[in-house]
């Protein structure tokens, strides 16, 4: 049993906290407060940020050396992750965090060859083709058709929920290959999305900003050489992305919620609360259950040092995470008062964080990646094994 | 015993009903919220000022619609079910105040709100959080109004501020040049505040000794209207809810015949239902004046803020990724009631007036 | 609109005040704390203060006076509940408050005549023959047999959790006459405890008490002139009981708790915490849910005196007053610490409240008369009109 | 990063279950808890001596196990597993404060009591309640110990009790008369108070200063132990809940294939996993007395009594009736889980000393 980092791991951490305090110039909060910044600007931000870390050798910090990885495990990654929290998110961090080891797992030589430099270089931008409007929860009722096109294939459909679709240059697809066969029919295509039958639209979101767009596929080329694994092995793949999705990330969010909490204890301070027994008791609170999911996260990180891949069990981080991210961001709004709901460029805005983003944020992290309700179904059915209705 | 409302407010409810599905459903007023800059539409204020709806709650000399505090939680929780937008329960309050002072310049304010000409606005607050402060800062000194006040709702609309100060309770029409008002923009995107600097021309009401007394029944009011309204939000959201699980299909099924879904749907039900009991039990004693009604009206406020958090923030849960969506509808009501639970007495302060009034 | 009882029910409310401070010798938790009363004696006392109650005209207050009743509403009954909070509960409460309103409405003249009298008077003690170790939420899964023998019937079959049956001199029990139609194959009987074939035994409860029972029946005899309405109508009588057990009683229940947070409150200011502001917002929680809880009660109450049946919105108290209660004896609990833990015959016990038992009552709640489960399905079936599965 | 057992702890937990599965399922150990006035089975424990278990955290030099603190983690849960009856944990922490105090008289009775021959048991509280005094009202004078103590953990059953006062920490070994202690039934059947007043001969082992310091240790480890033990409590009651959900049938379905149910039985594995996840880092941080030792053990406590008051009252409820008869042993579980909530430092007492563990 051990819950430490190892002294090289803890060498690598005063190495890239040293890098970040040479390269990193602004915090991104303060990008996001830029009233010049606009949505484009941000995303330039990103991948100029991306092209930074990728020369620094701090993207896919645990892919293979051959693979443009540093060739490091999932902890010094997640250290990674914990450093890395004022800095810009990487722009094609669903490509990198999803699709990446996917294919290393999955692709073929010439695949990976073709698409993974690109990707950690930021040249090509990933978003990914999962969820369509009739295939949320129930993701296996997907019914984006890739109708045989000589050796190739056209696509014909529509995906939704895809983060920074309108930014990308790429789209990882689930396409149903066989109407007959739910899981079996499926099929996973790399597919370019400039050429012609894609448009993209933007969905704008309850924070005001437009993360995520809607792809509709009207003949749009998907080629045989960019198909990932056999015909209808889609859906066996796409498990592996959703259990990265799911199994790797608490770390990252804990990065968050440390300094969230931090910031949350000094605004009590300063409106000169934290003496009151409720306050402690709702910050104490707060603060234990951190320390709890940072205990499931080593927990998880050294099961996947160990080199097993995530299973089920990775519906129990993304719960806990997720549903303490809604307690966190409820909990500041009741004890800041009106200060937490002010918008980022307000006048009285906390000046490090951004409590009301943050709060409507975590309703959605209960839903995206698999809601709360389909986590709890997985945990029910696979880990204690109980019986269908 | 009886809890069906009289013919009266029956009669209230149903045109309130009928005026807000015809002139303010959302698809309606969101374009209100979002496109314009104060937040609502002035016609239609014009109009409710027309139809009696401003005076609602005052006396018929005063030119009001003797509705009493029942009618005012009537048309507030019908104003809620459509996430009415605007400052309704704010004037509600300035006039409230108004009408308490005695005072000619006072009567001529109010009578000008009621009809819907002016806009008369309190200005309380000096601060953003709900702690309770020793002393106010703003003063009045040889006719002059000094100090900020935040944050005021619907601030940058109002013709006359009703001020507190440390001197008592002054009313400041808004000077020629205006006032000093920035504006503070939130998490409820329909919701306009603004901080105010004043440094202008004002006169003072009432002593702080009489201002205290007339501002904790205003308070009481407000309180109630805010339950009022976090009860109409309630319904509107669980309606939405009920009406897409009975709809959306996964998983081969209606996602309404998932039993967790379903008992998710019972417990948004007993939370409203519960709010109901509460807030016309509150409104009830308040309206009569009742000893019990400090302790009704702050249980209702309370229970009202918890219950609406939980109904509309899932109401955006069980619409999945749609409800986090500008477009959908969800996150007007969740977003209206994260602002209610803060104002008009937030849960922490509406916890402990309830103890204090039963000398705990 | 109105919430307030009338003059006359005030009335009512000083007489009765008056009479128990005449007639009521000890408080009811001071006979539980006499170490000389063991449960037969405990249950003596409830015998004869129910025989007090009816000489004086306090049972059956909102019955007919035809039958023995006071003939007024149930908002007497409900204030008559309140006061009484300090006074020993009757023997005979299953009789009075569920199989009374159930003859009334469904039982012949004779029937009538012959039962409610002795009811009232406590000469006959009811119990409730309604679950079975297999028919517990699934009531209509119930398996015990009526077999025809001549005109009458012989029962077969095991009732369970069934209150007081020790002492109890009659049961109404629900029994097959048709194994094949699932509620329509049910009918109602008033069988006598005191003949052959049947067979209590106590269950001992985690208090450690044996409240409950289990009532074996081998061929014991269900007379047909004994039998509620017509063969197969058990289920629709039994429907109605059970929505009196639900509906009517969330009045007596918010008496037992506002004498309990009155004590809790006591505590926190003896034990010297009533200044902790975690402590004013816990007790804060309770009280503002109790005025909740009342005013759910007084509308239930105001529908029922207006003559209506109580409908499927008593699951909403149900579950109301059984998880408030949950929460009031957890919270005693923190906020006594282990005062609150000890027995009511232990040194340091509260003087006025036994909260050991409460606590463990409180779990109680939330399992009989529909577990919450069951009410929530009731709710989003018949009110919210969901869709089965 | 690794969290697998090492070779030496994975032996010791093989070994004390099959102890435990042998020796106290719960229907051997209920008799015990529930008709022998120790609550307990002395014989059991002189086995528990022989077999090393009750020196389980000392050193080798001192007759212990070396098992460190993860190793006592690992006893006690399986322990908690069923709920086993005793002292266990109070004769690990009296044991621990003897081998701190250096003094000749303890380090005799620390080695009767590691095997089995003597129970030392300390006896520190003054209260019934969780709040803090500012100061101790037991007095050592002119070697006599005067006072009352209560609750005293299974004090009925102690040889010798290490008592604070406000002079220091006293050794006081049972005198020929004996105490007079006064039993506490509490709501957990299963154990065993005392209220002792004390005016007994005995002896200052430590001054005030340093016995604060050593009990400051020993308190860090009887929070991880009934940190420890809790999980067990709910791994127990799980294991008794999932295999009643597979097994009982209505509404013609086995009762685990309702939806509600499920979801329910995951929240009860996802508290009892993340618990396990929380009490071995802590004691992992404690045995290698790593700084952030305090706010872990602190963490690992709080969250364990909210998680286990969960799982065991949900096993109640999921049991339905039958949960709530004296002869299943849902009750068994939940009301240790009670006490323990209590005990070791309550809830709230963790939550304060987290935060000041942090410097809040």
């Amino acid at each position: 049993m051990d819950f430490q980092f190892s002294e090289e791991q803890q060498q690598f951490r005063m190495e890239l906290r040293a890098w970040l305090k040479e390269n990193l110039e602004r915090p991104w909060i303060e990008e996001l407060r830029d009233p010049k910044n606009d949505e484009k600007k941000l995303f330039d931000i990103r991948r100029s940020w991306q092209a930074k870390l990728h020369e620094s050798g701090y993207l896919g910090i645990h892919w293979p050396k051959e693979w443009g990885g540093r060739g490091l495990t999932v902890v010094e990654n997640a250290i990674f992750a914990a450093e890395a929290i004022h800095a810009p998110p990487i722009a094609s961090r669903v490509g990198i965090n999803l699709l990446g080891p996917a294919l290393i797992h999955h692709a073929t030589e010439e695949q990976r060859k073709r698409f993974i430099p690109k990707m950690l270089s930021g040249e090509e931008v990933w978003c990914q083709g999962f969820s369509e409007p009739d295939a949320g929860s129930d993701l296996a009722a997907l019914r984006t058709r890739a109708e045989p096109d000589g050796d190739d294939f056209r696509l014909e459909g529509q995906k939704v929920w895809t983060t920074f679709a309108p930014w990308s240059d790429w789209i990882f697809v689930l396409a149903r290959t066989d109407p007959d066969d739910r899981y079996g029919g499926i099929t996973f295509f790399l597919v370019s999305l400039h050429q012609e039958g894609i448009e993209v639209r933007p969905i704008r979101q309850i924070t005001g900003e437009s993360e995520f767009g809607e792809v509709f596929f009207s003949g749009a080329l998907a080629k045989r050489e960019h198909m990932v694994g056999a015909l209808g092995e889609g859906w066996k793949i796409a498990m592996t992305v959703l259990a990265y999705e799911r199994g790797s990330m608490s770390l990252a969010h804990l990065a968050r919620f440390d300094h969230y909490l931090k910031d949350l204890v000094e605004g009590v301070r300063e409106n000169g609360s934290l003496q009151r027994a409720d306050v402690r008791e709702k910050i104490a609170r707060l603060l234990v259950e951190k320390e709890v999911l940072r205990a499931n996260g080593y927990r998880t990180l050294a099961t996947l040092a160990s080199g097993q891949a995530p299973g089920p069990e990775a519906s129990l981080e993304k719960i806990f995470w997720s549903e303490y991210s809604r307690r966190l961001a409820d909990g500041a709004l009741d004890l800041l008062g009106l200060q937490a709901h002010l918008l980022v460029h307000s006048p009285h805005a906390r000046p490090h964080m951004d409590w009301a983003q943050e709060a409507l944020y975590s309703r959605a992290v209960t839903i995206y990646a698999g809601s709360s309700e389909i986590q709890r179904n997985i945990i029910s059915k696979r880990i204690l094994k109980l019986p269908s209705s | 015993m009886q809890f069906e409302l009289n013919e009266n407010n029956a009669l209230l409810k149903t045109s309130i009903r009928e005026f807000l599905e015809k002139e303010t459903p959302l698809a309606k007023s969101r374009p209100m919220m979002e496109e314009t800059q104060e937040g609502f539409s002035k016609e239609l204020y014009a109009e409710l000022g027309d139809l009696g709806y401003l005076g609602l709650t005052l006396s018929e000399s005063e030119g009001g619609g003797a509705a009493g505090v029942i009618g005012l939680a009537v048309v507030l929780e019908e104003m809620g079910r459509v996430a009415f937008p605007g400052p309704f329960l704010d004037l509600v309050l300035a006039e409230e105040t108004l009408c308490r002072v005695k005072d000619q310049q006072a009567s001529q304010f109010l009578q000008e709100t009621v009809s819907g000409q002016k806009n008369v606005l309190l200005a309380r607050s000096e601060a953003l959080d709900d702690l309770e402060r020793s002393s106010l800062q703003t003063r009045f000194d040889q006719d002059m109004i000094r100090g900020t006040k935040l944050p005021v709702s619907y601030g940058a609309s109002a013709d006359v501020l009703l001020v507190t100060t440390a001197e008592g309770l002054a009313l400041v029409p808004r000077p020629e040049e205006g006032w000093k008002a920035t504006s503070l923009p939130v998490l409820d995107h329909a919701q306009r505040f603004v901080e105010i600097s004043l440094d202008s021309p004002g006169r003072l009401l009432t002593d702080k000794q009489r201002a205290d007394t007339i501002l904790k029944e205003v308070d009481q009011l407000g309180a109630l209207g805010a339950s009022a309204l976090m009860l109409g939000l309630m319904e509107g959201s669980l309606e939405l809810t009920l009406d897409y699980l009975k709809e959306r299909k996964a998983f081969g099924r209606t996602i309404g015949s998932f039993q967790v879904l379903q008992h998710r749907a019972a417990d948004m039900w007993i939370r409203m239902e519960s709010s109901r009991s509460a807030v016309y039990r509150a409104a009830w004693a308040l309206e009569n004046s009742l000893e019990e009604a400090s302790l009704l009206v702050a249980s209702a406020k309370a229970y009202c803020g918890d219950s609406a958090r939980f109904v509309c923030g899932e109401t955006i849960q069980l619409f999945g990724g749609v409800g986090y969506t500008w477009e959908y509808d969800p996150h007007i009501y969740y977003k209206r009631v994260k602002t209610l639970e803060q104002l008009y007495g937030s849960t922490r302060n509406q916890l402990e007036a309830a103890l204090q009034s039963q000398g705990i």
